[in-house]
């Protein structure tokens, strides 16, 4: 990852710090499932964990499970003890490999996952619901869909006094409600909203740093490879919202930013393209897949899997910690909605990012796992192509399933990808 | 005179095209790909220099392209052939925006700039379904040569509707609409429609824009011109080179290299191939 | 003396096998089944019956199976080659709970009920990946025929891995592992564990139970049932002999006795009709 | 809207009126939906699975399933990745290929899938393309209310398209029309249960699905005048298993894979669009708000289907329960290729059915399929060895 010649404990601090927080967190959760103790299984797209750890619950990420499964290169294992047990090649791998680590009691390549307490999920991808119907019938334990009503036609995000927002408002405070009343149940303890505003308190600092980082990185070269080093940030943002130990990883992050920033320190790529990665990252040649285009003097500076895969919290929303569960039912709904729009309205935000990152191409990984993500990747390209006049690759593999990632395919399209860049770039000395 | 050559290792079969500094065509050459890639590749180079009468160091510089490119052991550098069918086709037609190219087991649909530098372009992903391989394996499974098909299918007038999407399986489906009595035209005839459905369905992904050229072994076939031409709506330009048009675009890569390397840092084209020379 | 008769008019030959009702195989023919289906399966029977010295008016019962069962016109009643082979497995192998057929096009997975019934199955969805077509066309494009894969395969030191999502992909997968030095028996190797690999979960989906036997055209490469035999780490039949491809028509055959038991009782032939669905 | 658009079958024998209704739900040209426009009418798409749409109908629009076709998708396709169900494509290609023209088209967030249409179909046409956010925590005390809030925003873009206001009479009449047409459909479910040779698979279906194209008014009369006929019919008993259909709540499976599978079993009960006939009972019309009434109906008196998830409906034991109501023997248990929700629910039903002994089978299939060969015959393995002895 990104490591500088003129380290100074500042830069490539994130990415030490960030893998040593993700360790810890797995250690504690191998602990918590030798001891057989409680979890909440949540989702990347609105955890809901400023909620959950009032109650104290563990917190467990299938998604984040899973995909370690596909880095560390076993996931095909799972998959097909999966498939063995019944589910189709065609679904959602994530959800394969968490079948089989449960079949397996836990066994995953970090240590131990404890088994679910209680699953909580929104609706922002609908395979989380069928998700957690599986572990309902499995452990025969409370789950909670999070119902967090998305924007319904581009461009008509409504905001608070909105007649509309106020119904979706009031939908997902009675909802918000519910959960406290359901975690106060299974864990026995009393709800404490003294200790919920502090949660949201670090929660806000995080939110705070997450946004500033992102934008820093429109600096020229940029600080971090946003597949990369953001999937690690993105570790973080998840595994440790609400914490102290979260919020100040962030705020130290925020300096290394600055820092490379102000030293015009970029990443090790010799950045001759700047890249927008568009859906969830290949993870099962995950360094591979990225040095095919770092090779080739690509980066990527942003990604729309930083955005929906913090649930949205990329946005920077700050609770209002005087009205605690209003604001945080409003700040859910915003979020986990933003999450929803860069998958599905996401054509605007590229154009953005495309003009405030200074991008030189936009790279599309439709996966078969996913039809969330992938589903309207191709017209949002469409769409994309036709208002900005930037190069783009459209690329089909996987993030799980290794069987649908062929190397020497992506790696033609890869190269042919760079030569109409270069050309291009020829082009434009030619005509300046 | 320098020569200039591109090898085009494709998955069933490869081709070497030698041009000179007038971008003529002097020589080419086809053999199958095989096993051994790497001596197919110097096969066909040294049959091409064979054909032209050539000796192999008056061939300044050699790309490889396709699927086996870098198994060009002997050449400078290598292309994508989707770079090189692109630039093979403005070459031949300089009117082209679009590129189908119909290989043995995929499908590309490119497109172009004047210049012919690559806009956007698009394969078939998941599987074979609908490629050329198709054909191959209605022309085994009705014991019609190859080349017959077209012709054949040309004479169809209520072409079946193939239904299977594995190419392994067109033998079976070819073999059950016999046996439930259809026409073998009929048969062959719905046979093309369905590959040319299939490479519409590409050419849509980055844009129909015309002039569209057919390239690849399979733009021989008359039946698949007409039917992508109806598909279309259009007429596409075929030529004679097609199935070369890979070897050719490589080819014509390797010159911009010499005449770069002779006057430095000023064609564009010297730069696509040194961006080439990273991959 | 009862006779029934079984065609198995499969996909790429034609079999026929004559009865008697004291489960004495009295006759037996075979072609290639071409495209004319009704002709061929009646040529076929006449075949049989001709070799059991018998006439066409001492056969009884006729039921035909396989995937042109409906074009043998000259059946009384049509079966699946799944409801078919079961009792033809069943007559090789009493105690046979689990099927697996691999065949050129399709592959099957069966678990049968004590009366050799079919109780639940499942087949490959249609992608040659997960059939004998797969293993065919790797041989083909390094240039070995069919037949040489059982030998080829026996110098294999260890399976070189296809990832076997699509039998024309896997040939670029091929030149990539030749071109990387690595010795065809390897990849042919490959290419079998990764097939039997889909096959075992076909069985797995079907709870399979032993006895397991093996049938269908992929029993010719020897080395597929010792990976089988592997790969489920159990002992697996095999039909021996060239019976094995007689099945499924043997199959049919029993079951033809004892529909004809069934209607003796009742003498209503209009149900003859009623399971030709 | 006065105008009939389905007239065709009217004064005709009974064999007559189901070739005209057949006719229909395979016309993928739609020329009742043509009819409608042509005499000035506006018609609101909306795509599977269920739709309130006596809110349209209340407003003198023609609201229109949306459910694919067995069609090419021509120009859909390249708007669309590769892993997807056919349906998906086929909506939007109806709208391409200009088949079908709207002033509304609505979906639904039931399935990850269905909600990026909404998107993709805004981004190629003006007219207001969006998500109808159904509840997906029906088990919140705050479900219903929402859904009232979520039918009143729905409500006035309707209003909007249509320039009035719709008064809680409209509403009132809408719900009256529907509820007939709904207590229709039961019958003609109840005469598949009770005397399955009556009416065959294909011929249920079709009359069932004719439905979504023209006018409940008309529907109500086309079913008022076959129901009786059918029951006039004399038709013989056969010897065929029962079974459960299940898998048809959205994509639909060819009409001939229907008739396939009539011809060897009766099919006793199914989820064929199950949206059309999702609420169970009347909605009531009484109290002060038709909108609520409506909203609860959809959560509290309603059937269930794998895009919709409600703590009270497991759906393997809903399934139980479907196969015991119809007094089934065997379940058939389909998914439309790539269909995320659809193969999923295979796992939990088939593990259930196993462990119940209840026989049955799974398929996969596509809308625009033509050969059944797979499937034919894993189905007469089924039958045969049910069967058999």
């Amino acid at each position: 990852m990104s490591k500088n010649v003129l380290d100074d404990g500042v830069v490539g601090r994130g990415n030490k710090d960030g893998a040593a927080l993700f360790r810890e967190w797995f250690q504690e959760l191998h602990q918590v499932a030798e001891n057989e103790g409680p979890s909440a299984y949540v989702f990347v797209m609105g955890s809901m964990a400023e909620i959950l750890r009032v109650f104290d619950l563990p917190i467990v990420f299938p998604e984040i499970t899973s995909l370690q499964m596909a880095v560390r290169r076993v996931a095909h294992e799972y998959l097909s003890d999966a498939e063995d047990y019944g589910y189709s090649p065609d679904i959602c791998g994530y959800v394969k490999a968490d079948v089989a680590m449960q079949l397996r009691n836990g066994e995953h390549p970090m240590g131990r996952i404890p088994k679910p307490t209680i699953g909580v999920y929104t609706n922002a991808c609908n395979t989380y619901i069928k998700w957690a119907e599986i572990w309902e019938r499995m452990y025969n334990i409370p789950i909670f869909t999070f119902d967090v009503p998305g924007t319904r036609a581009a461009g008509t995000q409504t905001w608070p006094g909105d007649l509309d927002f106020e119904n979706d408002h009031r939908y997902v405070l009675a909802q918000t409600k519910e959960l406290i009343a359901l975690c106060e149940e299974i864990t026995g303890l009393k709800f404490d909203i003294d200790k919920l505003r502090e949660i949201m308190g670090h929660a806000n600092r995080m939110s705070r740093g997450w946004k500033r980082v992102l934008e820093l990185n429109q600096s020229r070269p940029s600080l971090f490879n946003a597949l990369t080093d953001g999937t690690i940030y993105l570790g973080v943002a998840n595994s440790f919202r609400g914490t102290e130990a979260g919020a100040k990883y962030f705020e130290d992050l925020v300096e290394e930013m600055e820092y490379k920033a102000a030293n015009g320190i970029g990443t090790l790529t010799d950045e001759q393209y700047r890249l927008i990665f568009v859906g969830v990252p290949c993870y099962p040649i995950f360094r591979r897949f990225n040095e095919m285009f770092t090779n080739l003097n690509g980066t990527f500076i942003n990604s729309t899997y930083l955005w929906f895969a913090s649930g949205g919290t990329n946005l920077g929303f700050e609770y209002d910690l005087d009205r605690p569960l209003e604001s945080l039912a409003e700040g859910i709904l915003i979020n986990v909605r933003d999450a929803m729009d860069s998958m599905f309205f996401q054509d605007r935000i590229l154009i953005d990012m495309i003009d405030t990152y200074h991008a030189d191409g936009v790279v599309y990984h439709p996966i078969k796992s996913c039809r969330t993500t992938s589903t309207g990747m191709a017209d949002n390209r469409r769409a994309l192509m036709a208002a900005r006049d930037v190069p783009s690759l459209f690329i089909e593999s996987d993030m799980m399933d290794r069987r649908v990632v062929s190397e020497a395919q992506l790696k033609n399209r890869i190269d042919a990808f760079f030569e109409g860049l270069a050309t291009r770039k020829q082009q434009a000395v030619i005509a300046a | 005179m320098a020569y200039a050559a591109g090898v085009d290792v494709g998955s069933t079969q490869t081709k070497a095209v030698v041009i000179n500094e007038a971008k003529e065509i002097v020589s080419r050459a086809l053999t199958d790909t095989g096993a051994n890639v790497i001596l197919a590749a110097e096969n066909a180079f040294h049959e091409a220099l064979a054909n032209g009468e050539l000796r192999e160091e008056e061939v300044e510089y050699v790309v490889g392209t396709g699927y086996g490119r870098y198994k060009v052991t002997f050449g400078n550098t290598q292309v994508t052939e989707i770079s090189c069918h692109g630039r093979g086709a403005v070459h031949m037609f300089p009117g082209t925006r679009t590129v189908v190219d119909m290989g043995g087991q995929d499908t590309k649909a490119i497109r172009v700039s004047p210049t012919g530098e690559i806009i956007d372009f698009c394969m078939n992903d998941k599987c074979a379904a609908g490629t050329g391989r198709f054909l191959g394996a209605a022309s085994s499974a009705l014991d019609i040569p190859l080349d017959e098909l077209g012709p054949t299918a040309l004479q169809g007038e209520r072409p079946v509707k193939i239904s299977t999407t594995c190419t392994v399986f067109a033998e079976s489906e070819v073999l059950s609409w016999l046996g439930k009595g259809k026409k073998i035209e009929d048969i062959l005839l719905g046979v093309h429609q369905s590959i040319a459905a299939r490479s519409t369905g590409l050419l849509r992904r980055v844009g129909i824009e015309e002039e569209v050229t057919f390239t690849g072994g399979v733009a021989r076939n008359l039946a698949m011109i007409e039917t992508l031409n109806q598909g279309m709506g259009l007429k596409v330009n075929v030529s004679e080179e097609s199935h070369y048009m890979g070897a050719l675009g490589a080819a014509l890569f390797a010159l911009d290299h010499i005449l770069a390397s002779r006057v430095p840092h000023q064609t564009k084209s010297g730069q696509t191939t040194k961006a080439a020379e990273a991959a | 003396m009862n006779y029934t008769a079984g065609i198995d008019v499969g996909s790429t030959y034609t079999k026929a096998i004559i009865l008697s009702e004291d489960n004495q195989l009295v006759g037996r023919a075979m072609a290639n089944t071409g495209f004319k289906l009704t002709e061929v399966s009646e040529k076929i029977y006449h075949e049989a019956v001709a070799e059991a010295g018998l006439s066409v008016n001492d056969v009884d019962y006729i039921i035909a199976t396989g995937f042109g069962r409906h074009q043998a016109r000259l059946s009384d009643v049509q079966v699946t080659d799944l409801t078919a082979s079961a009792r033809g497995a069943t007559f090789f192998f009493p105690n046979t709970q689990t099927i697996l057929d691999i065949g050129g096009q399709t592959m099957k997975a069966s678990r049968l009920d004590d009366s050799a019934k079919v109780k639940s199955f499942r087949l490959n969805d249609k992608c040659a990946a997960g059939t004998g077509a797969f293993l065919e066309k790797t041989a083909r494009y390094m240039g070995y025929s069919t037949t040489e894969i059982g030998p080829l395969v026996a110098t294999s030191k260890e399976a070189a891995s296809i990832s076997g999502v699509c039998a024309v992909f896997a040939e670029s997968e091929v030149i990539n592992h030749l071109s990387e030095g690595m010795a065809p028996a390897d990849i042919m190797y490959g290419a079998i564990v990764s097939l039997v690999g889909r096959a075992v979960q076909l069985m797995k989906r079907v709870r399979m139970e032993p006895e397991f036997t093996l049938i269908g055209g992929i029993l010719r490469f020897e080395t597929m049932v010792d990976v089988v035999r592997g790969a489920l780490n159990a002992e697996v039949n095999v039909p021996e002999g060239d019976l094995v491809q007689y099945t499924s028509a043997l199959g049919a055959a029993i079951l033809g006795h004892q529909r004809l038991l069934k209607l003796n009782q009742s003498g209503a032939t209009a149900e003859r009709t009623s399971v030709a669905a | 809207m006065t105008k009939q658009v389905f007239t065709e079958w009217q004064d005709q024998p009974l064999e007559e009126i189901l070739y005209e209704c057949r006719e229909l739900v395979e016309d993928a040209d739609f020329p009742t939906v043509r009819r409608w426009r042509e005499a000035g009418g506006k018609v609101v798409g909306h795509f599977q699975v269920y739709f309130p749409e006596e809110i349209v109908h209340a407003a003198g629009m023609l609201p229109f399933k949306v459910r694919g076709a067995p069609i090419e998708s021509v120009q859909a396709d390249s708007r669309f990745g590769s892993y997807l169900c056919s349906i998906l494509k086929t909506s939007l290609e109806l709208v391409l290929s200009k088949r079908i023209e709207l002033e509304m088209f609505v979906t639904h967030p039931i399935c990850d899938a269905a909600r990026n249409l909404a998107a993709v179909w805004g981004r190629n046409y003006s007219y207001p393309c969006e998500i109808l956010y159904l509840p997906q925590n029906a088990n919140s005390n705050f479900a219903a209310e929402y859904l009232r809030g979520e039918y009143e925003r729905l409500k006035r873009g309707v209003e909007k398209i249509v320039g009035r206001e719709i008064t809680e009479e409209d509403l009132r009449h809408s719900l009256t029309v529907f509820n007939e047409n709904r207590a229709l459909l039961r019958e003609i479910y109840a005469i598949k249960k009770e005397s399955p040779w009556l009416i065959s698979t294909d011929e249920a279906y079709v009359l069932v699905s004719v439905g979504g194209l023209i006018p409940r008014e008309e529907h109500n009369d086309l079913l008022r005048t076959v129901i009786p006929l059918i029951k006039k019919r004399t038709t013989k008993p056969q010897d065929k298993i029962r079974v459960v259909f299940e898998g048809g709540f959205c994509e639909q499976p060819p009409l001939d894979l229907i008739r396939t599978i009539g011809r060897s079993c009766y099919v006793v009960d199914d989820d064929l669009l199950i949206g059309m006939r999702w609420i169970l009972e009347d909605v009531p019309l009484n109290g002060k708000d038709p909108l609520y009434n409506l909203a609860e109906a959809y959560l509290e008196k309603s059937s269930y289907s794998p895009v919709q998830h409600d703590l009270r409906k497991p759906k393997e034991k809903m399934l139980l329960k479907r196969i015991e109501n119809a007094g089934a023997t065997a379940a058939i248990i389909t998914a439309a290729k790539m269909c995320e929700p659809g193969l999923e629910e295979q796992v939990a039903y088939t593990h259930c059915l196993d462990d119940e002994n209840i026989a049955y089978f799974v398929s996969e299939f596509e809308e625009n399929m033509t050969s059944f060969d797979s499937l034919e015959i894993q189905l007469e393995t089924f039958v045969e060895n049910l069967l058999f002895d």
